[in-house]
């Protein structure tokens, strides 16, 4: 908390002496996460600042207190004023942003889409940066499920919203994989659920599955909300032995189910290589260095090399990290 | 007229008949609704809005509004999750302490704008509401409380007790009966009904409406600051982004429900924990009917005017007062 | 109540006259005085935070994201001159531009999706009359259950979809400039001028000073309250659909929490221009001011990186410091 | 006249009382005897009703000492007035509606804690033995809502009675109440004199003061006439003091000529209001409507001019039946109505006198929906000419103006439009005296210039003086109609009070 109200004063500080902080020029960079107060973001900030520190860049967070479609802008305008060279953002919208971006373009700032993309919307942003092969979410989670339940018995998924895009994507792949993959033949889909990422109505949903569905063996939550509201409620229910949860989780949040077994084991990727990597991706596109076409590679020291994908997209790792009692005590965010 | 009095008197009758039809009719539609299991689920869902509609019944029977709870809520939930994660050696009842404490200097914040300039309640803590959530970021520095800052006993509140029943669910029970007695067997608490009832006579007959009324809305923070514990424990973590947010309009749709009349006076504990209840029920059977949540919303406001109209409909002494022309 | 004994006051007569007060007093209690020094003093201050912001060409395109409420407030003021009051426009933003999304989606051209926008406006408008006016209800708590009962409606149309792909000759109102004035500040202009000599000039702005005055004394003087009355539901409801497809013309696409929580920030505009909140008294001047003290404010902070958790906090004390502040004027002018 | 020995339990000296800038009491002395039952006399607004809210703690005196039981007391609030043992019992009665009727009688009395316990049955038990002191049926679980005027009357006496007061004030408590009911309070008053309490007693009906009032004060316009034993008074001589003048030259000699029937109601019925109102008004002539507080004369005014229409009946202007929906149905039939209650259903307080006065009459200031200022300027300077308003200028809020002032800018919204019927709701209630005489001119001369005007007044001198027939109402219904010739104070009250002695429960509006 000491840290973070420094950074506060220091921003303050660096923004009223602007003008004259930067003989040397560095390259200017902002980071506007979804909202304000959510620890996922607070990691890829860090990384951004480590970034930086090494590279030598200005870098700069603002964000908005609640994660509204439009709530976003009136930040990114005002950071276009400031002159920022690099707008590094995850975008509460897929497209209420795009007349924003455009013009941001059309006057040289480069637009980072961080953590999320924005679907159809590709050509309004230079570049994506993607925490992990989103494909391989899917299949992946019904796996770490299955090795826990001997791949057998009933399951279901509690997702965001309804209408959320990456968890759809998931979700049509844990479908398919479930289906095509004779391995989890024996495991059964029994419903989905939207708990909305809204805590209360996340719980009450798990709830809900748990009356529901007396022989339900496990549940997959891909979102950070669920996954925590499953978690709490298999243990509040004292079923922790016969329903399993697993899905994306932040450790932090996670932690106390790990240690006290409610939970064996959930996945996520590493937000703070995602703020690295777009310091580094960042840096060099502006100082020319890099060139943001498809098959450039990129390297970032703690990461190593990154290859540019189709439309721009960068993968910080290619497969998700499991968090279990072994290793959880190595992560803090 | 005398129907005018049996309506009154039949508000809390009629809050459990739609309480007991809304259940019959969910459980034709999917008889798992009608299971012991539901009723634990219902049980665990209402503490966190019991506590705080207690509070909000108060500010609405002295014919005022608290908007700003959620806020409350949320600020007092933080400021309790700091004591735990920082000083994990104190000993529990502190971040009780600082809950209940920090949630009723709120109030007393409201009351004491909302009793000095005479300004309506409803815009004054429409302005707290994004105040306090103000202030709630800056004391947390936007980080939250994660789940394994909250200390064990804290989360099985959610969970056991000696007797068997969470207690969350004791707590808020007892809360309701303290509120009852409150309400019933103290003078004050008559004075709040008064001071609902007619605002301009209260003074005249000697009741102190500016310390009444501050006390009501400190009580309502206090009670929405005991709220926040119980959302730590039944969540397990708190977020100054999350925490809260939107709440406030879950609370009043509960004591609406719950027959507490909006132009102050009427109202019953039992009937507000009947509308709590009912809203338990509803939030319980949209995730079994398989409604999406995006009804929720358009659900609370739809019930919010139909116990307008309801209530207007018994002040005026029944449709055709409603319906009579001229000024009332 | 000291309203109602300077009532019984009034009632038990007196004797002289007092004498008018001189101009400059009458000048100094104009609602819209105080908020002019603001907006100097505001001005002044941002100017200082950061060197960025004194720029003519970025405070206009920064208030492009307040003046949608701005012409709201504009008819929100009318509104509570009259004495009532509506929470619900920012909810009636969200459901008109999902339905204009909708109807657009369902393979309409843009005109019809439009007209079905300003006619649900209206609608809704006429719904929160009918409560307020019909069934004789508080607007205060009436437009608090339209305000969750329209924004519940607008996530059921829309769920969290944004609904988008309008055709470009609809997206971006306000990048079409005239000189350097973007084309919703030419809007918000115009409309303040047009508002603004409605109330001041013509016998309907007077009816409504004389309606939020009392209410009952403009009932006996045969004004029609309740049809006045239902016309402001209406032009709320109206001026929100406009202010809904200024949004998504902005946006280029539209999703059920566009606008939220806008309903604080035109309570804000209106009190901070001096409007009195228990009607009777106010200006589209006043109103007018405090939009640029509201842009200048909120602009100012962003572009010096203050951070939300103060913005939240600094719009909060806002709204009760001005309130308080023409109150106590009013309370003040009334001795 | 006080007990030698004692000394007065209250003794005021030099209360003078303003609100905004108004001096409505000036520099007044009274003693208040132990034991001893006082009229507070007056016309309406001569500062009776402000007095005894300066003792019981509703107002504050701006000037002046008030000493109880020998010293000096400050009364700032009505809690004070409670815990020195002064109770009000209000004109119009103060209740709960939501709490019961027990709650009611006991509610907000001082003595202690706040967290004290409240003991239901006790309430109930107090209540129940109150009720039966003073003679009424009234079941005290049951909330106040839906209770007649008269039994909230008796239970606001009752309350004064359970408070263990030694100075009770009745603001004219008897206006609603049965002669019966009248009785059992005066034997009660009787009973609490005899233990030595005080109280004040304020009221127009000189026969009660009689019956009770060991000594009568007289005030006139905010000051203190005089303090005398009520025998040592006749009826004329308090009339004299009160009104300043010999009745006999208000009496408008009528020279004008009464002509066709311009307003004819009949049947006109507003269940809980008023039933069955039938009557007509000539052109040129002057019809008083008389009768007591809550009797439904204003409802039937408000009423005729569309303000709460009644639901059954007919309304014929100038022979031709007429729809009166709403106030400006009324205008467009030339009926214009000044309200009884002008600070709130009168006057734009706020608002400038011009704006004030020409508030009726929107087509004449603005003919295409704009104003014009020079035409507005024109029209209200001309009013203000023709009705002597003394104001500092035209744009100066009405509210700065005196109250016989604002009356004048009412009347002249009015008269600007011209109406061929007009209805006047106590138009001289709290006006200073010389600008009453004034008024009676003025409604002469509009009758003398063939208007219709119905006069409904509670000041029987004033309804004697003007009109030309008297109709005397009473809980809702028309119980006389007296001409000029026969009609006397004595036939208006007989007809006014309710004789069956048992309230009709419908009968419940304030007028």
């Amino acid at each position: 908390m000491l840290r973070n109200k420094w950074m506060l004063v220091a921003a303050l500080g660096a923004s009223l002496l602007t003008g004259a902080a930067y003989a040397a020029d560095p390259v200017k960079i902002v980071y506007i996460p979804k909202n304000t107060g959510n620890p996922y973001f607070d990691s890829i900030i860090k990384g951004f600042e480590d970034g930086c520190k090494k590279l030598g860049c200005e870098f700069t967070t603002v964000a908005p207190a609640t994660a509204e479609a439009t709530s976003q802008i009136p930040f990114l305008t005002a950071q276009l004023q400031r002159g920022v060279d690099v707008v590094a953002i995850s975008p509460n919208s897929p497209d209420a942003l795009n007349q924003v971006f455009d013009r941001a373009r059309s006057k040289g700032t480069i637009i980072l889409s961080v953590n999320s993309d924005m679907p159809g919307n590709e050509d309004h942003r230079d570049a994506a940066i993607l925490p992990v092969d989103f494909t391989k979410t899917g299949p992946s989670q019904v796996e770490l499920l299955g090795s826990q339940i001997g791949y057998e018995g009933d399951i279901a998924i509690l997702s965001a919203t309804t209408d959320a895009p990456d968890q759809n994507v998931w979700i049509a792949a844990m479908k398919d994989t479930l289906e095509k993959d004779p391995k989890y033949a024996k495991m059964k889909l029994v419903t989905i659920a939207y708990g909305d990422d809204d805590p209360q109505k996340s719980t009450t949903e798990a709830e809900a599955l748990l009356a529901n569905y007396p022989n339900l063996r496990g549940i997959i939550s891909p979102t950070t909300v669920g996954v925590a509201a499953a978690a709490q409620v298999v243990e509040t229910a004292k079923k922790a032995d016969k329903v399993k949860v697993v899905g994306l989780g932040t450790p932090n949040q996670m932690r106390r189910f790990i240690e006290n077994g409610t939970v064996d084991a959930f996945q996520l990727w590493s937000p703070y290589n995602e703020g690295l990597l777009a310091a580094y991706f960042a840096v060099g596109v502006k100082n020319g260095t890099i060139k943001n076409e498809a098959g450039t590679v990129v390297e970032v020291p703690e990461l190593g090399k990154v290859t540019i994908g189709d439309k721009s997209v960068l993968k910080t790792q290619a497969d998700l990290t499991t968090f279990d009692k072994k290793n959880i005590g190595d992560f803090n965010f | 007229m005398s129907l005018v009095r049996r309506l009154a008197r039949a508000r809390e009758a009629g809050i459990l008949v739609m309480l007991v039809l809304f259940s019959l009719v969910v459980g034709l539609i999917e008889p798992r609704f009608l299971s012991g299991e539901t009723v634990r689920i219902v049980l665990l869902a209402i503490p966190l809005i019991m506590v705080a509609a207690m509070g909000e019944m108060m500010v609405l029977l002295a014919r005022h509004v608290d908007l700003s709870i959620g806020s409350i809520l949320g600020f007092s939930a933080i400021a309790a999750g700091m004591v735990f994660r920082d000083h994990p050696e104190w000993p529990l009842f502190i971040g009780f302490a600082v809950a209940i404490l920090s949630g009723a200097a709120l109030g007393f914040v409201n009351g004491l704008i909302v009793t000095l300039f005479r300004l309506p309640s409803i815009i004054v803590t429409l302005g707290t509401l994004s105040l306090y959530r103000g202030l709630l970021f800056i004391l947390s520095g936007s980080k939250q409380i994660d789940p394994n800052d909250i200390p064990e006993p804290i989360i099985r509140m959610a969970q056991t007790s000696p007797f068997g029943i969470p207690w969350i669910v004791i707590i808020a029970f007892a809360v309701a009966l303290a509120t009852w007695l409150f309400l019933t067997f103290t003078q004050v608490g008559r004075q709040i009904y008064a001071i609902g009832s007619n605002p301009g006579a209260a003074p005249l007959r000697g009741i102190r409406v500016v310390p009444v009324t501050i006390l009501v809305f400190t009580l309502s923070g206090a009670l929405a600051g005991l709220a926040g514990i119980i959302y730590a424990a039944r969540f397990g973590y708190v977020n100054p982004g999350i925490t809260g947010v939107g709440f406030e309009f879950t609370v009043i749709a509960a004591v609406v429900i719950g027959g507490v009349s909006i132009n102050g006076g009427i109202g019953s504990v039992a009937g507000t924990m009947l509308g709590v209840l009912f809203l338990g029920a509803v939030q319980v059977a949209l995730p079994i009917l398989g409604v999406s949540g995006f009804w929720q919303n358009a659900i609370y406001g739809g019930i919010i005017l139909i116990a307008l109209v309801i209530d207007r409909t018994v002040r005026a002494g029944g449709i055709r007062g409603l319906l009579a022309r001229g000024t009332a | 109540m000291s309203a109602s004994e300077q009532r019984q006051g009034v009632n038990q007569a007196g004797r002289e006259s007092a004498a008018a007060k001189p101009r400059w007093k009458i000048l100094l209690v104009r609602p819209e005085s105080v908020t002019f020094v603001l907006l100097i003093l505001a001005t002044i201050v941002a100017s200082h935070l950061s060197p960025f912001f004194a720029d003519l060409g970025f405070i206009l395109e920064s208030s492009t994201y307040y003046i949608e409420f701005a012409i709201v407030a504009l008819v929100l003021t009318l509104v509570i001159i009259a004495g009532e009051i509506d929470l619900s426009p920012a909810a009636m933003m969200a459901l008109t531009a999902c339905i204009f999304g909708t109807v657009l989606k369902a393979g309409a051209p843009v005109p019809l999706a439009m007209a079905a926008s300003l006619v649900s406006g209206l609608a809704l408008g006429a719904f929160n009359g009918f409560f307020v006016t019909v069934l004789r209800l508080p607007s205060i708590i009436v437009t608090i259950g339209t305000l969750i009962l329209y924004r519940g409606l607008a996530q059921v149309l829309a769920g969290d979809k944004s609904i988008g792909s309008f055709p470009s000759w609809f997206v971006g109102i306000d990048y079409r400039m005239v000189g350097i004035v973007p084309v919703p500040v030419i809007i918000f202009v115009l409309a303040s001028i047009a508002l603004g000599l409605f109330l001041g000039i013509t016998i309907y702005g007077r009816q409504i000073y004389q309606i939020g005055t009392s209410e009952m004394a403009a009932i006996h003087a045969g004004i029609r309250v309740r049809r006045i009355k239902m016309g402001l539901f209406l032009a709320s409801g109206l001026v929100s659909s406009i202010a809904g497809l200024m949004t998504a013309s902005r946006l280029g696409s539209v999703r059920y929490d566009l606008a939220s929580g806008g309903e604080l920030t035109m309570v804000l505009i209106v009190m901070l221009g001096g409007t009195y909140i228990f009607g009777g008294r106010g200006s589209i001047l006043g109103t007018f001011l405090a939009t640029w003290l509201l842009v200048i404010i909120a602009t100012g902070m962003t572009v010096a990186n203050i951070a939300i958790n103060a913005q939240l906090t600094v719009m909060g004390l806002l709204l009760i410091v001005s309130i308080v502040a023409t109150n106590w004027i009013y309370a003040r002018s009334q001795r | 006249m006080s007990t030698p020995g004692t000394g007065p339990l209250v003794a005021a000296r030099g209360i003078s009382k303003s609100f905004g800038g108004v001096e409505v009491l000036r520099n007044v002395d009274l003693d208040l005897a132990v034991g001893e039952i006082h009229a507070l006399l007056g016309e309406n607004g001569a500062g009776k009703s402000t007095f005894a809210k300066i003792l019981a703690g509703v107002h504050r005196p701006t000037q002046g000492t008030i000493s109880l039981a020998g010293s000096p007391v400050e009364i700032g609030s009505p809690i004070d007035a409670q815990r020195l043992g002064i109770t009000l019992i209000h004109q119009e009665p103060l209740s709960f509606p939501d709490l019961s009727v027990a709650e009611n009688l006991v509610i907000g009395q001082a003595g202690g804690s706040p967290l004290k316990r409240v003991r239901w049955s006790e309430l109930a038990e107090n209540g129940k033995r109150l009720m039966s002191l003073l003679g009424v049926a009234i079941d005290v679980r049951q909330p106040m809502r839906g209770l007649s005027i008269a039994d909230q009357q008796m239970v606001e006496i009752a309350r004064a009675l359970a408070s263990d007061s030694r100075l009770i004030i009745m603001d004219e408590p008897t206006a609603a109440l049965t002669p019966k009911e009248v009785e059992t309070l005066f034997v009660i008053a009787r009973r609490l004199r005899a233990e030595g309490r005080t109280i004040v007693f304020i009221s127009h009906r000189l026969e009660e003061v009689r019956a009770i009032c060991d000594r009568v004060t007289i005030f006139r316009d905010g000051e203190k006439i005089e303090t005398a034993p009520t025998a040592s008074l006749s009826d004329a001589d308090i009339i004299r003091r009160m009104i300043g003048r010999p009745l006999g030259e208000f009496i408008h000699r009528g020279t004008s000529h009464v002509g066709a029937v311009a307003l004819s109601v009949s049947g006109l019925t507003l269940p809980g209001r008023f039933e069955n109102i039938s009557f007509d008004v000539r052109k040129g002539e002057i019809v008083g409507l008389g009768g007591l507080v809550g009797a439904g004369r204003t409802d039937v005014a408000r009423a005729i001019f569309g303000v709460a229409p009644a639901a059954s009946g007919s309304i014929a202007v100038n022979g031709k039946p007429v729809a009166i929906r709403e106030p400006t149905d009324a205008i467009a039939n030339g009926i214009a109505f000044v309200p009884e209650d002008r600070a709130i259903a009168g006057i734009f307080r706020t608002l400038s006198v011009e704006s004030n006065i020409t508030a009726a009459v929107p087509d004449r200031i603005a003919p295409h929906g704009l104003i014009r200022r020079a035409a507005e300027k024109a029209i209200g300077l001309e009013q203000v000419r023709k009705l002597r308003i003394r104001l500092a200028s035209l744009r100066q809020p009405i509210g700065e103006l005196s109250g016989g002032n604002q009356q004048k800018a009412i009347l002249a919204r009015w008269l600007l439009s011209e109406p061929e019927i007009l209805i006047l709701d106590e138009p001289t209630r709290g006006i200073d005296i010389g600008v009453k005489a004034e008024f009676y001119e003025m409604i002469g001369d509009l009758a003398a210039a063939g208007r219709a005007i119905l006069l409904i007044s509670s000041e029987l001198p004033e309804l004697l003086a003007l009109s030309n027939r008297i109709l005397v109402m009473c809980e809702g219904r028309l119980t006389a109609e007296i001409p000029r010739a026969e009609a006397t104070q004595e036939a208006i009250m007989q007809a006014a009070v309710p004789r069956s002695g048992v309230h009709s429960h419908s009968a419940g509006a304030a007028a």
